[in-house]
Formats: structure tokens, C-alpha cells, sequence
């Protein structure tokens, strides 16, 4: 299916004495390692036209995570809005680099039904071969780019109220271990979901479902910030919650497009379904909106648009263009009211993490089981309604195994990081708002009052 | 010499500093602020979190005037503010011990008469 | 010409049995429906590269009605800024879902001379076969982003006034009775300005003079806001504007260049003229700010670049780039004079959309008529200056019948929405914006003195 | 290498009379112009899947110049953000024209080793004809883009203190003086040091090391503004900063992979270094942030993104993703540093071009000499590590020429402006700030007490 | 009549209002400032320039109250904005020597008694 | 006890606060606003629309202070903002009745007495 890739033999390694060395030590480490390295040897050259999207479509998929920071930023209020982005731009080089080391490897590995191995740790074998039409590299960095959003994701459930290394510790770790086995099952044609045929066309278990429940998991270990319940918590900037949903969206084209690995019709199939299905849930979402909230809202309108995203991935591209409006507009409904409900819980998943990426993901997971056909994609399956009951069943297997293991794994990281390291910084940063206290930096400065520290001996007399 | 503060409706700005213009006076500090008073709140609703705007945008009008001005400002800005409706804001006249103009270190009456610019 | 497609006969529909009995019902409806449905039959294969390039020209052109939302919704005043943006993003939805369910079929079915029909209703038949190189969805899904983008780019000439519901009502309506149709004069075989041989390679009349005149005619039948002409409406975030006119601008290489439907020696024309007649159009609007404002502007830059956005727009793929050029630098002027002129009036197209776009538009299709050749574009016409001065006159009656069509629809679309629903909000909105009163947010909340409304209870004595 | 291109002999030209003859007297002005004019004549086809990457490159390259203006916007005072902003748009027409008129002809134009000549000004023989497997316009479009941005990187070391008509003055002749020639130098395959294989993928040299020179020549001759290093000048807009940056990395795809000229192996290869390097670049600079500002800034990781983009970029179709982690490991080390040296010194480079692309393209340079292996590019070299160590001293040499020709130019050209027109404006400009001065307008106007000036009579007696 | 000019934390804002509600007092002026004072200065760095913030971010609220309801305020502002850590604020209480309500042109103490909104 | 109003260019405060800081003044509270003086009006053009601006931004120092302080931060302010063009701005003097400190509920003079930090 989508994501998964036939390999021919990697050609050798750079620098190989060096890095094979490493990898070898490294092999010696991973306890779950398979010793089998077979994937099916084939002849295939690399297509132009598949280069150039995917080329684009991995520069889209990083393009995300700044949109992320926007739409995640504008939500909160000025005194967080730079930990905030930075905790989707910090996942840029600590999840990235750690991609590049190991992730890729323990995702796309041969490994066994759970989890890669340490084949290709160090980009050991991952050259310009092709990889299907595309040069291997290109597969491993667009994967990459959803290794890096993914984490950022969780980051919405946590706002302003914890300390940015543990932060940075916890995000590594879970993308080594939660990420990387999760997209192993799904995607890698030896992964124990994908031999179930669970369908995922770009990440709707992988991506979505693993965010939301490592997010629900997350919110619940760091607790409700102090003030919850108590201070409204407004968007001190609506706008740029408006050009993050409108930079997801542009984005979500190669993701979901993207998906299909090469510039075909099932590309095309991705991307008209990832155009229509988010435009159906914003009119669903408007309509509840006006009877709940008596007005169509703006913030309302972008998350209405990440929800119809988050829906369609995993459906892109095995449902037709009727089929993903009907399952953008379905999916309005569950979100809608478990945010709702959520606004007046104890549950501080600041960002609604879990109402829109989770809930959002299982249920595009789920009518992906009913809708999908294979007139439009060989290689899928047929769901409910094309005579496939079972499919829905499998969809909810897969959906399950992801959430209960990525809360689970969540939980068990950060209570790790907990013991280590703490996770809440003290009481008074949240009063003052993290980015003074974790980056030493105010988002909007005016420079009054601010005093230059030129010297030694200028600290002690300047202005005060 | 007194300190008139005038609270006033953001959209009357302009109709004030116009009146204040053409009751001579022309010295004057506005500042952006928020007001509470007997307007109904403004109920906002972000993701479905529902909020209930106690405050409400005004601005205030500081003026320095000597005595024979008081009674020529707070008249000006009572016409140039009202709508008639609740909200229209509140005038107070403080009482000042000193004025003093920074550039020219002139004091009192003199240093809240205009120089030609 | 561009736009322009050849359909083999579209495969079985997905849950046919359904969405047929829907057509056909939708047929009966139709007065100006033609029987016949004739596409050429054609063998074609889809093409990586071509596919390629419409995937990503697709999306471009979906990020630009968010850049357009930032362009316009940095020139309002922040108590409006929501309303502006959303204007734009609703047409996501509600324009969107229209186009797939008819709009689509209204504007490219085989129909008659005037409109199409609903044989393509519910995209019907619309599934991955090839239309031309590419895969029919994704010639669906590239046209339906410019419905949308039109749509909204009619909202800059009533900012701050309208009903919100009023618009939505309105703007799904135009898609369909004033969109669809002119889209189907110009670009479908069977269209009566199609068969005049009319120029317009990316929209210049269908998108550009089509959006001025409904701007016209909507500012027109709404009235100025109270205070025009006594108050002041300053651009509250210039780099919003600035940021707008960015992604605008990226977004139309895939306006134009994706109008060649193709990634061939068109597209690179329609790029490269894109490119530099905004250029050209950039300098020459700096000069004459220098002459008339004293300064070169921020605000003039931004609108610079999008009257030369437009007026290239026509002639994209018909001229050379240094003609590209020269009409970038002419369409500096009439645009220019026409914004100041508006400004001093009394009507209140509060952000220029007609001067914009309807006399951008209106100079870059007439001087395609000029500066086109056939050397650069078989398809095409030669222009006045290589010998065929009726192509101008073509020009003329093409963006005539559109500024007529477009003006007098819109106007009566208005009229209708006003008798049943009222257009214009309680008098007291203006004054207070239409954030808070039509969507009950602000842009920029500081959170001060906001009360949680949690129980019933808390509603009676809660800081008040 | 890179950006090196075979131009069949180009087709006729439009209009070829008139164009023809202004290109003959240009001709005669050009005191460096040879004679010759002799290129590979070559079959070759256009490349759909080529040309679509090539599209999308140029428009992601364009769009950089906007997120340029945001990351250098976002880190200014919110009186001096639109002339910041002003000085990256404006050389989206200036220096774009100039390009097209004689820029690309002097740049790529046949010419000596030195500089090109005038045969292709006005886009004379630059048609859609192959040039490689793109349309040479195309090709011309993207390089364009380049020159764009180059000239728009130096500003960020001139902030609020330059006359607006001197800084248009100087840009425009610099992109004819000093970019088109070192461009010549480097990627004309008669250029000095392409002929001495220097390798430069997509302008470490041509493109950062130039401008840093030109910012360190510029911040000299213009002296530091009045009251540097008494008043702290704080970014207004953090989150500007994060955008732009955001918005170059997502550029900078089509910057590095585009170089590739094709979507092939190479394009690929630039793509993944370039969303890897930097993210090396972003670990170690938050390491070094933790370490000497005891935080994780965001104006820090910004900056790191952009340094590790800046470095990797020569190297990026040279070397393999391991080596460009190390690349963008090792470059954040000399950048943080002299970063932290200029903020403490008497130079007002007040954006740190010089820091972050002249040494950030310097380090890069170099351990492009380091790295390179012709493994992976056998149009490049081998670079120490793989056995030639020559290649390092001929990066050095490339470097060096680009520095102390881009300083030299950059100051005579300012010396010149300075002398007919003036650079520094009244003084009280600096304080007021430029917004007001130079464009006569504010980033974020509130509309208090703006009164309308409508006619003669208002004048004199609205509001004062 | 006196004018209660209280400079608090801001994230003390919501609390005072509601304290100032339960001691009846109805209308108020709120604005964003900066103090400084004795609390220990912030250190920033931006680029490798460390910047000290001498001023950090306080909320002003101004009430124009009738004698008897002076000291009711006071107090009410002093509990509710009260953390006993340096840098809660100081209250000033300044004369006033007129009250005007625009609306209806009222004076003095009924001008600032609330009228049923 | 008096309260010091000092309306000064934006630019200068941090010359302000310096001298403040060195004639021992310690708490004041600042803030942004626009005034109206003889300061010649700046035209800005927005898409052919002119307008006159009439506002300046100008910055607020409120200091409370003790009478033997006034004469001493008066004269600071004065020097410290002072630049001899039109606009340099005024400087309020205003009588206070009282003086709070939250954080202690000590009044008047000893509410305005810094305590170590
Ligand atoms: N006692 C007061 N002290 C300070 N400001 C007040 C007071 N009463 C009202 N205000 C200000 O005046 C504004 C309007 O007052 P309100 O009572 O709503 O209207 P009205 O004066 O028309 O009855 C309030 O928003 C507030 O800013
Ligand atoms: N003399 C003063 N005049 C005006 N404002 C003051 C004065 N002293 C303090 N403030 C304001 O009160 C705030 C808190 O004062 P500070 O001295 O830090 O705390 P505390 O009152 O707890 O000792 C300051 O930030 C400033 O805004
Ligand atoms: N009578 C006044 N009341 C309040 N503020 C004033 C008054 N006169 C001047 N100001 C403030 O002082 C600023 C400078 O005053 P202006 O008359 O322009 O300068 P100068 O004091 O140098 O003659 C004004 O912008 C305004 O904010």
C-alpha cells in the first residue's frame, strides 16, 4: 500500500568502514532485531515525473510542522507563543537528525512483524537507488518529515506547562520508540498490521491516531496547568491560526498525495480527496457551529479544516471523491462535541490533540474500512459498503493496537523523564508564561525598558 | 489647573479631538483601555470554551487645562462623546498642584498654552 | 487553449446506482441543459510529469485564497479581521462542495453554448481516467480551486458590513449561477467566446473581470459603511498584506503556469511571464507612488504585484516574456489612477477589488489581444502587433460579456438574498466590528477581564 | 555542475528588429565583452518531469525573498518592519527586471572568463528550446530568482538607517556588477573557477558568501545607526522570525534541489541534505544556546536553521546526507560565535548577513572541499576525505575571489550613491523610525486620530 | 469623590474585578502598563545581546468612587491582588473635584452610581 | 504625597529611567500612549487614501513619590527628557490622599519606600 517500498539491495555506504562499525554496535543493542535482511530484489529506475513530487511533496510535508506552530501558536496566549512554536520547531532538528541516525531504520527495516532493525542506522544502504521510481533517499526524507510532525503534534496537549528539555528528551525518545515500531506495523511490508491489511493510505493510525493518544496520554501524567478551569486560556492570535490551517492544508497535499509514493492517479485520487473532504467538514463544522456557538467561528472554521485533513489521511487514497466528502462530513460530528465536552472537563489537552487528531483519525481510520473500493486502488480493499464488512473490523484492530500502544508508551516515557528530570517547571512560570522563563525571550517586544548588557561593569548600575 | 480625564467610546475619537479642536484646546494625551460599566458583556466562544468579555475597548482623553478651559473642555467632550447609549464613558476633573513643560521648563498656565508649532 | 480539456468517456461512477438517480433528477432542473454529450474519443495516457505539476499547481492555487485572506485581512482595521479572513475561507467550504456536487458539471459539461449540464452532477463519471495527460479528478479538483479563489476575492468590496450568513448564501449562489457559466464560455469547447476565439490562457476575464464586476455591483447594492468617507480605515498589519501578496504570488505560478495543464515549454512560459510582468509591474507602481504618494509604499508595493498578478494572467501563455513585461508595466497605470479615484468617491469597494482586478483584468485581456503570437503558442491567436488587430476587438467583446453578465447577476443575486434575508447587520456591528458580532471572537484576544462561563450557575454572579 | 547549462542555439526573437538592435548598442557599452558566442550546439528534449521540479524550484525560490523579508521583518522594531520588509520586495522588481533586460545575458552570456556579454539582453534567444531538458527560459526564470534574493539578503545588514531611493540605486547595480559577474565566475562553463573546478551546487559562493561580503562592506560604509550599543534593538515579531524561517527552509528545497536542474538522483541528494543539514545545524546551535544564553532561544533556532541551510547549500549535490549532517554540525560553531562577537562589537551588520551567510556560506564552502565524493556526483570532485586535498585549497581560492571582489564592488557602488544622492537620511528618521520616513506609512496603523484628508478645504481645519 | 488608581499583577486582574464585584463597586477603567519597581530584573538574550527588562508588565484600575466607598475598595483590591511576593503594587487614591456621566450629563456621585444596564 | 505625570518621547525613556534611577527614584509605572501637541502632523498614504496623522506616540512615567522627592525627579525627567524640539512633552504634578502597598498594607510614605529587593 501507500508508504510501503520495495528496495533494491543498497549500494554502499559513504564512509562505510566507520558507519558500518557503529551499526553493528548498534545492532548488538536492539533487542527485538530480526537477523533476516530480504527485500525483494527488482529492477527499477527512477521516474522523472514520481522524482519531481515526491521532491515537492517532502519539502510540503516539512512545510507542516512551521504551519503546526502557527496554527498551535495563535491558540495560546502571548506569553507562551514561543515555547509553543518551539515545540514544534525544536522537532525539526532533534526528531530529524534522530531519524536520519536510527528512526528510519527501526521503521523501514526489515527487522520482524514489530520493529526495524538497525540495517540501514547511519543511512548505511540508503543511496540514490530507486526505492520504487524514486531515488531511496528521497522515501527515507519524506518519511523523515512525518517522523518530525508527529511528535510536533503532541506538543498541543502540554502547552505552557513544561520544562523544554524534558520536552526535547521526551520527543526524541518517543520517536525511536513509539513512531518508528508504529509505522513499522503499518507500512513495512513485513509489519504485523499490514499483513492484517489494515489500510492507512498517509497516516491516519500512524500519524494521527499515535498523536492523539500519546497527546490524551501526555495531558493526563503533566496534569491540568494551574489556573485550568479557572483563566480562560484565549488565542491571542486567530490570524496565524488561520495561516497554520491554511499552511496544513497546503501541506496536506503531499502528505496525503504524496503518499502514493509517484505522480499517478492515485496521487491525483489524494490530493482531489484531501481538497474535498476538509471543504465538507467546514461546512458541517459551520453549521453545528452556528447552532452551538450561534455564530460561524474563525477558529472553529480551522479546526473544522484540520479535522477533515486528519479524517481523509487515512482514506486518501483507497475512497472516492463522494466518499471522502461524506467521511469529511461525518467526521465533523464526533470532534465537534468531544471538544466541546472537553472545554468543560478537567482535561487539559490544551490544543484538543486527542478531540481532532485522535478521535479525527479513528474515525477517518474507520470509514476508510467502509467507503474504500479497489476500482479505485488495486491494491487496497474493498470496505463495508463495497462488500467488505471485515474491513471495518481490521480498521478497528489497527486503530486499537496504535492507541492503546502509543498512550501506554507516552505514559511510560515521560514518567521516565519525570523521575529523571522533572517535568513541570516551577509554579511561577506559568503566572509569567514559559517564554520568558524556558527561552528568555518575549514574543513581542517592545524594548522598552530593556537595557543593554554591554560589560561587567555596566551590570550593576544601569538603570537600576 | 486641572487634569480632565474623559473615558470615552473608541469610535467618538475623532468627533472628540474635532470638538476639543474647536474649543481651543490643544494639548492632549488619548491612551487605549478597557472599561467595565453598565454594558451588557459580550459572550465569545473559542472551541467550543465559551467566555463572557467583562471589559469593553474604550479610551481615555487626558487634558491639562487652566481653570477658565475646564468648563469649555468637559462641555465639548459631553457633546462630541454621547450616543446616548449605556457605555458612554464618565468625565473627571482632577485637581493639578504643577504643570511643567519639558522643552522649555516653563511652569503652570504657561507651560499648557500652546506655542505656535 | 488552456483550461481547455478532451475527456475520454468517463469510467462507471463509484455507487452508481445512487448518485445516477440524483443526475438525473438534477437534469430535469435544468433549462438550458443540452442532450447531447459528445467529448472527443481520444486514447491519451496520464503523464508523470504533467501530473507532476498539476498536483502541486492544484495546490498553489489552494494556497491562495489563504494568502489571499492575509492580503485582504491586513488592509481592514483588527476589529474586522476575522470577518475579512473568513470571507475567504469559507469559500473553501461552501464554494468547494458546490463545485464538486455541480458546479463542476455546470462549467465543463458538453451542455450548450451559454452553460453545461449535469452530466458530470456529483462527479459522475469524473473519476482517474485521462483528460489529456492527467487524471480527470485532478483537472476537477485544479479548476474547482479557482472557483473558490473567485468567489472570494469578491468579499474585499464589502468589508465590515455584511451579513455573514447573507454572504455564505450569496457566494454559493454565484459559484454556480454566475461562475460556472462564464468559466464555460471561455474555457469549454462548446462555449460561445471559446468558439469566438477569445483569449483568457488563466482567467483574466473568467476569474479577474468576472470577480471585479460582481465587487462592483456588490459594493454598489450594499452602500457604503456608515462612516465612509468620515473615517479612516487603515491597514492594521501592513506585513499581513505583504505576507499576502507573497503567497499570492507563489501561488499563481500555479494559476498560470498550471493553466498549460501540463509541465511543458507552455507552463514554463506561463511561469516565467509570471514571474516578471509583476516585476515590471512592481517598478513602474513604485515610480508613480514616488510622483503621487511621495514615498514608495508597502501597501502600493503589495498592490503592484497583484494588478501585475492579474493582468498577466490573460495573456500568460500566449505572449513573450518581455511582452509580459511590457504589459505588467502599462496595467501599472489605469489600476493606479482608478484606486485613487475610488478612494476620493463615493463608493466604498473598500479594498479595490474593481480597480484591481476587474481594470487589471480588463488591460491584460486587451492587451493580449495585442501582444499575443502564435510563434510562442499554436493554440492561440496572433495579436495586434503581429498582425491581426480583430483579436482586440475579440478581447473586448469577451470582457464586455463577462463584466456584463458577472455586474448584473451579482446585483440580482444580492437583491434576492436581501428581500429574503436582510444584507446588512444591526447598525451598531460596524461600530463594533464584525469579529465580535458576527463570530463572536477577536482577532487578537488579550484575555483580560474574560470570564469562564462554566456552569449555569456561574452565568448569574461571575465578575458581574 | 550545477547550474551550468548547454543552450542550443536559441531561436529567433520576438519583435527581433527593435530588441535586436537595443542588444547591439548595449554590445558596444560592455568594455569586457568578447566576441564569441559559441555554445554546444545539442539535441535534447524538454523533460516533462524535469521541467515540473524546475517550475516549482523557481517558484519556491521566489518565494523565499518573501520569508526573507519575514525573518528579517520579525527581528526588527515594529517602527522600522515595512522598510525591512521594503528592501526584500522591492528587489523582486528592480533587481527581477534588470535580470530579464541584462542580468542573465551578462551572467550566462557566452562572454570571457570574466564576465558574460550582452547576446542575450532583453531575452534575446531565450525561448522555450531546450537548454539541458528545460526550457531555457525557464532555466533564465530560476536563476533570476537567485539573483532576487542575493541582492535582497544584504539589507539585513543596513536596518533603519538608509535612504529607500539610494538602497534601490545600489541594488540595482549591484545585481548587474557584482552578482551577474561571480555568477559568470562560478557556473558559466567558461567562468575562472568553474574552469578551476571549484564547486559551488546552488551558491555558497555566487549567492551567500557574496551578499555577506556585500552586508560587511555595507555595514561599513554606512557606520552603525546612532544610538547602536545604547538602545537594545529587540525583534518585534519572534514569530515573523519563525515564519520566515519556516518559509526559507520550505524554499530552499527548490534553492538546493532545483540547482539539480532535473528532477533526477542529484535533486534528490539536494533535497534530503537540505532538510537534514540544517537540522544537525538546529541541534548543535540549541546546545551552544543552552550552553552561553542558558535558554533554547527561538530567535537561536531560527538562526541555526538558516546557518546550517546557508552551509549545506554549496555541498548540497556533492556529498552524502551523513556528510551534510556534519557539515551543518560543524557550521554552526564559527556562525554562533562570531554572532556573539558582532553583537558585542562596534559593527552594526545589525541582522548578521556577514555571520550567518558570509561564514555560514565560507564553512560550507570549504567542507564542500571536504566532503565532496564523486561517488555520488561524478560532475563534481572528490574532497579531502576522499583523497583531494587540492579541492579544499580551490574552495578556499573561489571563496576568497567571491569575498574580496563582493566587499570591494559593494563598497565603491555605495561610495558612488553616497556621493551623487546621499545614503543615511535626516537624522531624526532613525529615531521617528524609517516606516514613517521612508514609506510614509506604519506597520500597524490603530486608525486614532488619523483624519481623513479628503479635499483642499479639509486641510486646513479638520482636527487641528 | 476620589479617584482609586491600583497597579496590580495581571494575572491578578480577574480576581480583583471580582472581588471589586462583590464589594458593589460597578464601574471601573482597566489599562496595560509597565512598572518597575523592586522585583529582580529578567535577563533576555537575542542573538548573543543580553538585554535587562527593567520594567515588567502590570495592569492599572482606575475607579472614580464616592467617599463611603473608598475604603470598601481598597480593600477589596488589596485581598484579591495580594501574593506577598515582591512586585504586587501600590494603590493611590487621588482627589477628584468632578464627576460628569456623558450619557446623561449626571454629576458627581450620581454620576457614578450604576444605572440598571 | 504626589503623583508625577510625565508625558515624554517614546525614545527617551530609557534615558529617563536612568536619571530617575540615579535621583533614587524606584517605583514607577509606564505606559504607551499617543498625544496631541504643536507637533507637526505626519501624512500617510494608504492605496491613494491620505491622512493626517494626528496623534504621536508619546510614553507615560508615573511616579508616586514623597514630597522632598518631587523637586528631584521633576528636575530629572526635565534634563533627562529634554530635547528642545516641539514635542518634548508636559509633566503633571497631581495631589495624592494616600498610598497603599499591597503586598504590606503599609501607607503612604512607607508604601512608597523601596524595600530591598
Ligand atoms: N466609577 C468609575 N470609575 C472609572 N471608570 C468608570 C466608572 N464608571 C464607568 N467607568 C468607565 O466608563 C465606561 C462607561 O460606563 P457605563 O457605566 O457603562 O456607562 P454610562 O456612563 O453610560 O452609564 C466604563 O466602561 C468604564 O470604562
Ligand atoms: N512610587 C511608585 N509610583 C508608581 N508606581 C509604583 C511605585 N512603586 C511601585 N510602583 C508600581 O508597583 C509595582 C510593584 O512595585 P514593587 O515595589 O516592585 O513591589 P512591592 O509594592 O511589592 O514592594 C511596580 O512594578 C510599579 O508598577
Ligand atoms: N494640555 C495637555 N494635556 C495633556 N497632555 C498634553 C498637553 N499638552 C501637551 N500634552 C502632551 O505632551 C506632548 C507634547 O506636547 P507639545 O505641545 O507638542 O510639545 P511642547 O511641550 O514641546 O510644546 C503631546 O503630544 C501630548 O501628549
Amino acid at each position: 500500500m501507500a508508504h510501503t517500498i520495495r528496495l533494491g539491495r543498497a549500494g554502499a555506504g559513504l564512509m562505510p568502514l566507520l558507519s558500518g562499525a557503529i551499526r553493528l554496535a548498534l545492532s548488538g543493542l536492539l533487542l527485538l532485531a530480526t537477523p533476516g535482511f530480504a527485500f525483494a530484489q527488482e529492477a527499477a529506475a527512477i521516474s522523472g515525473g514520481d522524482t519531481a513530487w515526491m521532491l515537492i511533496s517532502t519539502a510540503l510535508v516539512l512545510l507542516m510542522t512551521a504551519g503546526l506552530a502557527f496554527f498551535y501558536g495563535g491558540l495560546v496566549s502571548s506569553k507562551n507563543v514561543l515555547n509553543t512554536m518551539m515545540m514544534s520547531f525544536i522537532a525539526f532538528g532533534f526528531s530529524g537528525v534522530l531519524w536520519a541516525l536510527v528512526g528510519y531504520s527501526l521503521a523501514f527495516g526489515a527487522g520482524n512483524a514489530f520493529v526495524g532493525d538497525f540495517s540501514m542506522a547511519l543511512l548505511g544502504g540508503v543511496g540514490t537507488e530507486p526505492s520504487g521510481t524514486i531515488p531511496h533517499m528521497l522515501f527515507m526524507a519524506y518519511q523523515g518529515a512525518f517522523a518530525i510532525i508527529t511528535a510536533a503534534l503532541i506538543s498541543g496537549a502540554i502547552i505552557g506547562r513544561m520544562k523544554f528539555g524534558a520536552y526535547v528528551t521526551f520527543i526524541s525518545i518517543w520517536g525511536l520508540v513509539v513512531y518508528a515500531p508504529v509505522a513499522h506495523w503499518v507500512w513495512n511490508t513485513g509489519g504485523w498490521l499490514f499483513g492484517l491489511s489494515a489500510l492507512d493510505f498517509a497516516g491516519g493510525a500512524v500519524v494521527h491516531v499515535n498523536a492523539g493518544a500519546g497527546a490524551l496520554a501526555a495531558a493526563l501524567v503533566l496534569g491540568p496547568r494551574t489556573d485550568y478551569g479557572r483563566q480562560a486560556m484565549l488565542p491571542h492570535n486567530v490570524p496565524f491560526v488561520l495561516l497554520g490551517a491554511g499552511l496544513l492544508w497546503f501541506g496536506w497535499m503531499g502528505f496525503n498525495g504524496g503518499s502514493a509514493l509517484a505522480a499517478n492517479e492515485l496521487a491525483a485520487l489524494g490530493v482531489v480527496n484531501t481538497l474535498f473532504a476538509p471543504a465538507a467538514t467546514l461546512v458541517v463544522w459551520s453549521l453545528l457551529d452556528v447552532m452551538f456557538a450561534k455564530h460561524i467561528t474563525a477558529v472553529g472554521a480551522a479546526t473544522g479544516i484540520v479535522v477533515g485533513l486528519v479524517a481523509v489521511t487515512p482514506a486518501a487514497g483507497f475512497v472516492s471523491p463522494m466518499s471522502a466528502m461524506a467521511i469529511g462530513a461525518i467526521a465533523a460530528f464526533p470532534s465537534y462535541f468531544i471538544i466541546r465536552w472537553r472545554a468543560r472537563s478537567g482535561l487539559d489537552d490544551s490544543l484538543d490533540v486527542f478531540a481532532a487528531h485522535g478521535v479525527g483519525g479513528f474515525t477517518g481510520a474507520i470509514l476508510t474500512g467502509v467507503f474504500a473500493t479497489t476500482a479505485l486502488n488495486a491494491a487496497g480493499q474493498d470496505g463495508l459498503l463495497y462488500g467488505n464488512p471485515r474491513q471495518v473490523l481490521i480498521q478497528f484492530i489497527a486503530v486499537g493496537a496504535v492507541f492503546v500502544y502509543s498512550g501506554v508508551m507516552t505514559a511510560v516515557i515521560l514518567k521516565v523523564v519525570q523521575a529523571v528530570a522533572g517535568l513541570r517547571p516551577e509554579s511561577d512560570a506559568e503566572r509569567r508564561g514559559m517564554d520568558v522563563l524556558a527561552h528568555g525571550e518575549e514574543g513581542y517586544a517592545t524594548g522598552d525598558g530593556a537595557v543593554l548588557i554591554l560589560h561587567e561593569e555596566l551590570n550593576g548600575n544601569a538603570a537600576k | 489647573m486641572k487634569l480632565i480625564k474623559a473615558i470615552i467610546r473608541p469610535e467618538k475619537l475623532n468627533d472628540v479631538l474635532k470638538a476639543l479642536y474647536q474649543a481651543e484646546v490643544r494639548g492632549l494625551t488619548v491612551s487605549r483601555v478597557q472599561g467595565h460599566g453598565g454594558e451588557t458583556e459580550a459572550v465569545e466562544t473559542y472551541r467550543g470554551m465559551s467566555v463572557k468579555m467583562a471589559l469593553v475597548e474604550k479610551v481615555v482623553i487626558e487634558i491639562g487645562v487652566s481653570e477658565p478651559f475646564v468648563d469649555a473642555a468637559v462641555k465639548a467632550v459631553m457633546n462630541a462623546a454621547r450616543t446616548g447609549e449605556v457605555g458612554d464613558g464618565k468625565i473627571f476633573v482632577l485637581p493639578i498642584d504643577a504643570v511643567h513643560r519639558i522643552r522649555t521648563a516653563e511652569k503652570d498656565v504657561a507651560a499648557v498654552t500652546p506655542v505656535a508649532s
